[in-house]
């Protein structure tokens, strides 16, 4: 069991991101699990809510950060539902962290374009935080697609991001009263967007966008091993032996949930389409 | 099952499971088997791997009609005149049993006239249906050297559920396709114990064994047996009961039964149960019924009892404690015993095995059946006599119960309800793959849950469309009595102006909007077919 | 290693005393006719079944359909207390392929750390297997390369010689156990060995079914995309899952919270099969493996390919009970004849 | 652990199964392979015919109605005041007052309790069950 077992931690602090997202601020109740707890950008905690069972929830904090762990959740199923419905001081269960991270080392240095959509943000901001606190990397920009101008998360890391030179363009699907900005899906701003080698793109969202934007990015020109996802699945243990997170012939909670696209055109993954 | 009563003389499956896999060609009428009846569909899969041909009737493109050789999607509710069709051009092209007919059944000229004066109305009703498919059909019946017909509630569950049996049974009897191993007609049971409910007397008129209760004899032979005088009038059906208002009965004891999800036209269970002076109700779990009783006592489940299930090809067989009750329950056998003792008639037993003494007592189709026996075996098939009869594995050997077969010609008759301008959609009802009636048990179940984890209303994609529906969106569902909120789920299964959904559902209560309409012989109700509208919820 | 002897009427005498201290499971036949593996309590009353198939594998004993992880309290604070049960245990009778089942396991169950609860109980075991003079109606382990006589991963290994069993030591557990019961053997002589010899040879041309496993994997390595196949099959599929729990190495599980009451529950690992839709349905709806095709390919495909790949033998190992069971006959024998009936699309041309 | 031979319930094909017995508990179920009908195999309700056994939702008390809030009473309670109310009705307004539902469920001894119940202790043909629903 000891594998399986979570390890308890309380809820500090609880963000609301937008009507269905909200940032919880954890910190794990045994004080020396906590200071020596580390991760790395693009891993994933298994979370149990009190009679909910375990959902996996990506990081959307960054290691560089001591002390508390943000998960953001999305109100999507049971779990989610029943965390959204926790108050501060409530406690969860934690095990991880699992899956391999986005590899920091290698995009040292380089130009950095990260494309999010919906609670897509949520991962990628633990990334750009990573990249903002420990210097190193080129310019970043980052394309953030939302469903309506309520639906836009994180609006203060946003506003902090910009503020730190960081090149942040947003748009959404459907636009409200009093939005003066780009309207439509997030492959609309990619359109005149010049990012210089060496570079990367970092992608995160639904797997519709990431269907189109796949291709989209290949034709501006980027290689398959600068176009870095992350993969979503359904998962149960976190370890690679329940089988339920199979892509093809991986498993993403011990392969991914990081894949490039080179690796991605090796596997048959349905809801990606023909990758070419 | 009054309709196979009337014309065989016994109202069960003919055959066993294993004998369908056996026939040469399977007819399969208003039976959704894959889902329902996976043994049966597997028997009939592994037939088809042998060579058997398969031909299913259903207003549905099932699993099992997409493996057919022939496949007629007829409209719901037109089931007579299509089965009238086929006979008469079974008739036309001779390929009618003579010999059968003539030694082994009564009645066939007023069949033969009727089909012969057949309606054309009734050839307008079954007018969708391909000509060529269905003289391809009655070629592949007629020719089959030995044939099977399996039918369930897509049969029974309309206002003119006995006349669509005995129309099936004509069918079977035409070709002498009864009588006969591997040869029959096969009503297959919803539930596990409905043919034990039936063959015990837990029905209006009969006592156990179909002896009906006007009889003076046989009301002679179980009063001296349970030493109380006993009604001769035949008793009020469910549905007399659950739409009564209160009125018809002023108390009720509800045992193992959940009406207030299972009845159509819920508004009136609901009115009915809350205006009863008393309901007691005995169940395994907190029923939507048991919310409304003064009393609830807790049943022990299958897993914490001993005693016996008859299953649709008539087996016998035990059911043993795995366990003891949980909790505090007790099986409804300790919950009678109990009452009784209170209202002053001793009902002592030591064990379950020596009720079913008493039953073979009482009940000459199973003389023989007792715990020791059943235990020993893989169970009996009723008619079991007595104690050195083997029990009996196809009905009508050589000889109907009744002695000659009954040919009982049957007219089309309109459902209760058709779609008009107001409710254009025609809406059936059925089961999915993992869940069972009312979904109490299958629900509290982890995987069954998760696979199907709520009700879907079936459209057609051409439908869909001029809705500007897509798949997963919420609808409000109406008809003349109600409305449901449900999941939409396009699908090719049903054809357009078709919809179907499940019954399981608590949270899709389908049954609120479902027609009372009934049988007048067997009294079921048309739950198979009612007009519905459909909104879209924005 | 040398064999030993062990007369069939010492057996039972055998099973007695290494029975002690823990518990014996070995194959029974009911008094219903089924054979199941079953913990014996009455070494006189049930009577060992050493004819028949068992109806399931050890599976269940190393990996139940519901296994607690662990009990859980959300009272006032939130708290998991592990469960770990697991006794000594003999394991008498279970044949070449199950045992080889359990040797997959082991690797399954180590992937990422070594599981708890699995190696809780497979630590305690003892495995004695059977050998296979005669092959079952569906067997196909000579196929498999896990039958009908294993060289190694038993603990002992019996050969039915007739009146007597020819038994031998692969680990040092089996040998522990000849040396402490070692008046009930005697050594096996160059006579016996031939014996032994003579019953592995029969027992490989005793084969009913022949089914050409090497060639179906080498098949699916070239070109998986067997679009005929996955369609036959998943319209035959009846969604049972019954392949799967059945199977001896299919390994898949979910894992649920079941509550006991308000206060408290207990977390359990539960059989699944990647077969059902909700296998990978993600909260939310979405469901990344739409289609029953899908489902049925990443069955087979995970048996015979991946499996391959991962571990350098597939993972199925012949028993044939998937073969008995179907409703719709998808089986791995059929599915390996319908992969070789298919021509290359080389060949094609 | 005990393997119980006992036949499936969720629908009219009956096929015999095993639950396995656990320290009182029911963990599994597997089909048995020589039944007749289940021939090794079961449908997916049966293999997961164990999980509504223990399930927390199960009524384990009987109840009483007092003040439109069902209470947890003991047995004897429960029975006196069924057996009261059920001979009070009978006494006032006849026994054809009473309706009784069997149950397509429950099994064949329980079935025929409830109608000889029914017809000789409380002397109406009131009986009738979900045969056709």
């Amino acid at each position: 069991m000891t594998m399986y077992l979570p390890q308890m931690a309380k809820i500090v602090k609880i963000i609301r991101e937008n009507p269905q997202i909200k940032t919880f601020v954890l910190e794990f109740r045994d004080k020396e699990y906590n200071k020596s707890f580390s991760y790395e950008p693009g891993q994933f905690m298994m979370v149990s809510v009190p009679h909910c069972g375990e959902a996996p929830i990506s990081f959307s904090s960054s290691s560089t950060r001591p002390g508390t762990i943000e998960l953001s959740v999305r109100l999507a199923g049971k779990l989610t539902g029943a965390m959204h419905r926790l108050q501060p001081g409530a406690m969860v269960g934690l095990r991880g962290p699992y899956g391999i991270p986005f590899n920091m080392k290698e995009l040292a240095d380089q130009n950095l374009l990260f494309v999010a959509g919906g609670i897509g943000l949520a991962p990628l901001r633990g990334v750009i935080n990573y990249c903002l606190d420990k210097g190193g990397y080129g310019r970043i920009t980052l394309l953030y697609g939302s469903r309506s101008p309520d639906d836009i998360a994180f609006k203060t890391d946003i506003d902090l991001w910009r503020k730190n030179g960081v090149d942040c363009r947003l748009s959404v699907d459907t636009a409200t009263e009093g939005w003066d900005g780009q309207v439509g899906v997030v492959t609309t701003l990619l359109s005149g967007l010049e990012i210089e080698r060496p570079r990367s793109s970092l992608v995160c969202g639904p797997p519709i966008m990431i269907r189109f934007l796949l291709p989209e990015l290949s034709r501006m020109g980027f290689r398959d091993r600068e176009i870095i996802t992350t993969m979503e699945r359904h998962m149960k243990c976190g370890i690679g032996v329940c089988g339920h997170c199979h892509l093809d012939n991986r498993l993403v909670c011990v392969d991914g949930p990081v894949f490039d696209l080179a690796q991605l055109k090796e596997l048959a993954v349905e809801e990606l389409g023909e990758l070419t | 099952m009054a309709g196979l009563a009337t014309t065989f003389g016994s109202g069960a499956m003919t055959n066993s499971i294993e004998e369908i896999g056996r026939a040469d060609v399977i007819l399969v009428i208003g039976s959704n088997t894959t889902e329902a009846h996976p043994q049966v569909a597997r028997r009939i899969f592994s037939a088809l791997d042998r060579g058997s041909r398969l031909i299913v009737i259903d207003p549905r493109r099932t699993a099992l009609a997409r493996r057919a050789d022939i496949h007629l999607q007829h409209r719901p509710g037109t089931d007579i005149p299509l089965l009238n069709c086929l006979m008469r051009l079974i008739l036309d092209d001779n390929l009618h049993d003579d010999v059968f007919i003539e030694h082994r059944t009564e009645n066939f000229n007023e069949l033969r006239d009727m089909l012969y004066r057949l309606d054309p109305t009734e050839k307008a009703a079954v007018a969708n249906v391909p000509p060529a498919q269905l003289k391809k059909a009655a070629e592949l019946y007629g020719r089959a050297n030995k044939a099977v017909i399996c039918y369930c509630l897509g049969i029974t569950q309309h206002i003119c559920g006995t006349d669509n049996v005995q129309t099936i049974a004509n069918l079977a009897m035409l070709t002498g396709n009864v009588e006969k191993e591997d040869t029959g007609v096969d009503p297959l049971r919803g539930q596990n114990n409905v043919q034990g409910a039936c063959d015990m007397g837990a029905l209006p008129g009969v006592f156990p064994g179909y002896q009906a209760v006007s009889n003076e004899a046989v009301r002679a032979e179980f009063s001296g047996a349970w030493g109380r005088d006993l009604p001769a009038e035949p008793g009020l059906t469910i549905l007399d009961m659950t739409h009564g208002g209160g009125k018809t009965v002023k108390g009720m004891f509800i045992m193992g039964e959940n009406p207030l999800l299972s009845d159509p036209t819920l508004e009136k269970v609901r009115n009915t149960l809350e205006n009863l002076e008393f309901l007691a109700v005995s169940d395994i779990f907190p029923t939507e019924t048991a919310e409304l009783a003064h009393v609830v006592f807790p049943a022990a489940s299958f897993a914490e009892k001993t005693g016996t299930f008859t299953n649709s090809e008539r087996r016998v067989q035990m059911v043993r404690r795995a366990i003891e009750p949980i909790g505090e329950c007790r099986t409804d056998s300790d919950i009678i015993c109990a009452l009784a003792r209170r209202l002053g008639y001793e009902m002592n037993y030591e064990s379950s095995a020596e009720i079913m003494e008493e039953i073979a007592l009482l009940t000459p189709v199973y003389g023989g059946m007792y715990h020791d026996r059943l235990e020993s075996s893989w169970g009996l098939q009723w008619p079991c006599f007595n104690r050195s009869h083997p029990g009996t594995v196809f009905l009508h050997k050589y000889n109907f119960a009744r002695g000659r077969g009954c040919f009982v010609p049957a007219a089309h008759q309109m459902p209760g309800e058709q779609p008009d301008e107001e409710y254009p959609f025609l809406l059936m009802t059925g089961r999915v793959y993992h869940h069972y009636h009312t979904g109490a048990m299958t629900r509290a179940g982890n995987i069954l849950n998760r696979e199907s984890p709520e009700a879907l209303l079936e459209i057609n994609p051409v439908d869909a469309e001029s809705l500007t529906l897509a798949s997963g969106e919420m609808l409000n569902l109406a008809t003349r009595r109600g409305t449901i909120k449900i999941r939409a789920l396009i699908s090719e299964q049903v054809a357009p102006g078709m919809l179907y959904t499940s019954f399981h559902f608590t949270e899709a209560p389908i049954n609120l909007l479902t027609n009372a309409a009934s049988d007048p012989k067997a009294k079921c109700p048309e739950y198979k077919i009612c007009a519905a509208q459909l909104e879209k919820i924005n | 290693m040398k064999g030993l002897i062990l007369k069939k009427d010492n057996l039972v005498p055998l099973l007695r005393k290494i029975r002690k201290g823990g518990k014996l499971v070995a194959p029974v036949q009911n008094r219903h006719g089924d054979t199941l593996f079953e913990v014996i309590d009455d070494l006189d009353r049930q009577q060992l079944d050493l004819e028949h198939q068992a109806q399931s594998s050890l599976k269940p004993f190393f990996f139940p359909q519901n296994d607690p992880l662990a009990t859980y309290n959300c009272a006032e604070d939130y708290s998991f207390e592990p469960v770990v049960s697991a006794e000594p245990t003999v394991y008498f009778g279970l044949r070449s392929c199950d045992l080889t089942a359990v040797l997959y396991m082991d690797v399954i169950f180590s992937q990422n750390g070594a599981d708890t609860l699995y190696f809780a109980r497979r630590k305690e075991a003892i495995l004695i297997s059977l050998g296979c003079n005669q092959p079952f109606a569906h067997c196909f382990c000579n196929n498999t390369g896990s039958g009908p006589f294993l060289e190694y991963g038993f603990d002992l290994q019996f050969t039915d010689l007739g009146d007597s069993f020819y038994v031998e030591a692969d680990r040092a557990r089996g040998e522990e156990l000849l040396e402490r019961w070692s008046y009930f053997f005697t050594p096996a002589d160059e006579d016996d060995r031939k014996k032994q010899y003579q019953a592995v040879l029969e027992a490989r041309s005793n084969f009913r079914r022949t089914v050409h496993v090497d060639p179906a994997v080498k098949r699916l390595a070239a070109d998986p995309d067997l679009q005929p196949v996955w369609r036959e099959l998943s319209d035959r599929c009846q969604d049972c899952g019954g392949c799967a729990y059945i199977c001896p190495t299919c390994t898949c599980f979910t894992i649920v919270d079941q509550p006991l009451a308000e206060t408290h529950g207990i977390r359990l690992r539960q059989w699944d099969s990647c077969t059902f839709s909700g296998f990978t349905r993600m909260a939310g709806g979405h469901n990344p493996v739409n289609h029953a095709e899908q489902a049925i390919r990443r069955r087979f495909l995970h048996k015979l390919k991946i499996d391959v790949e991962k571990h350098g033998r597939p993972s199925c190992v012949g028993c044939g009970r998937c073969v008995d069971i179907c409703f719709g006959g998808v089986d791995m024998i059929r599915f390996i004849a319908m992969v070789n009936d298919l021509k290359l699309p080389a060949e094609e041309k | 652990m005990a393997e119980i031979l006992t036949t499936c319930v969720y629908c009219g094909c009956g096929c015999g199964l095993y639950l396995r017995v656990e320290n009182g508990r029911v963990t599994g179920s597997s089909p048995s392979r020589n039944h007749p009908v289940s021939q090794g195999n079961l449908c997916v309700k049966g293999w997961h015919i164990h999980e509504f056994i223990h399930s927390p939702r199960r009524l384990t008390r009987p109840l009483i109605r007092r003040k439109d809030k069902l209470v947890e009473v003991d047995w004897d309670e429960a029975l006196d005041f069924t057996a009261e109310s059920l001979a009070r009705l009978k006494e006032k307004s006849g026994p054809d007052s009473i309706g009784l539902l069997s149950s397509a469920k429950c099994s064949n001894e329980e079935n025929f309790l409830l109608q000889k119940f029914s017809r000789a202790v409380l002397g109406t043909n009131n009986i009738d069950h979900c045969a056709r629903l």
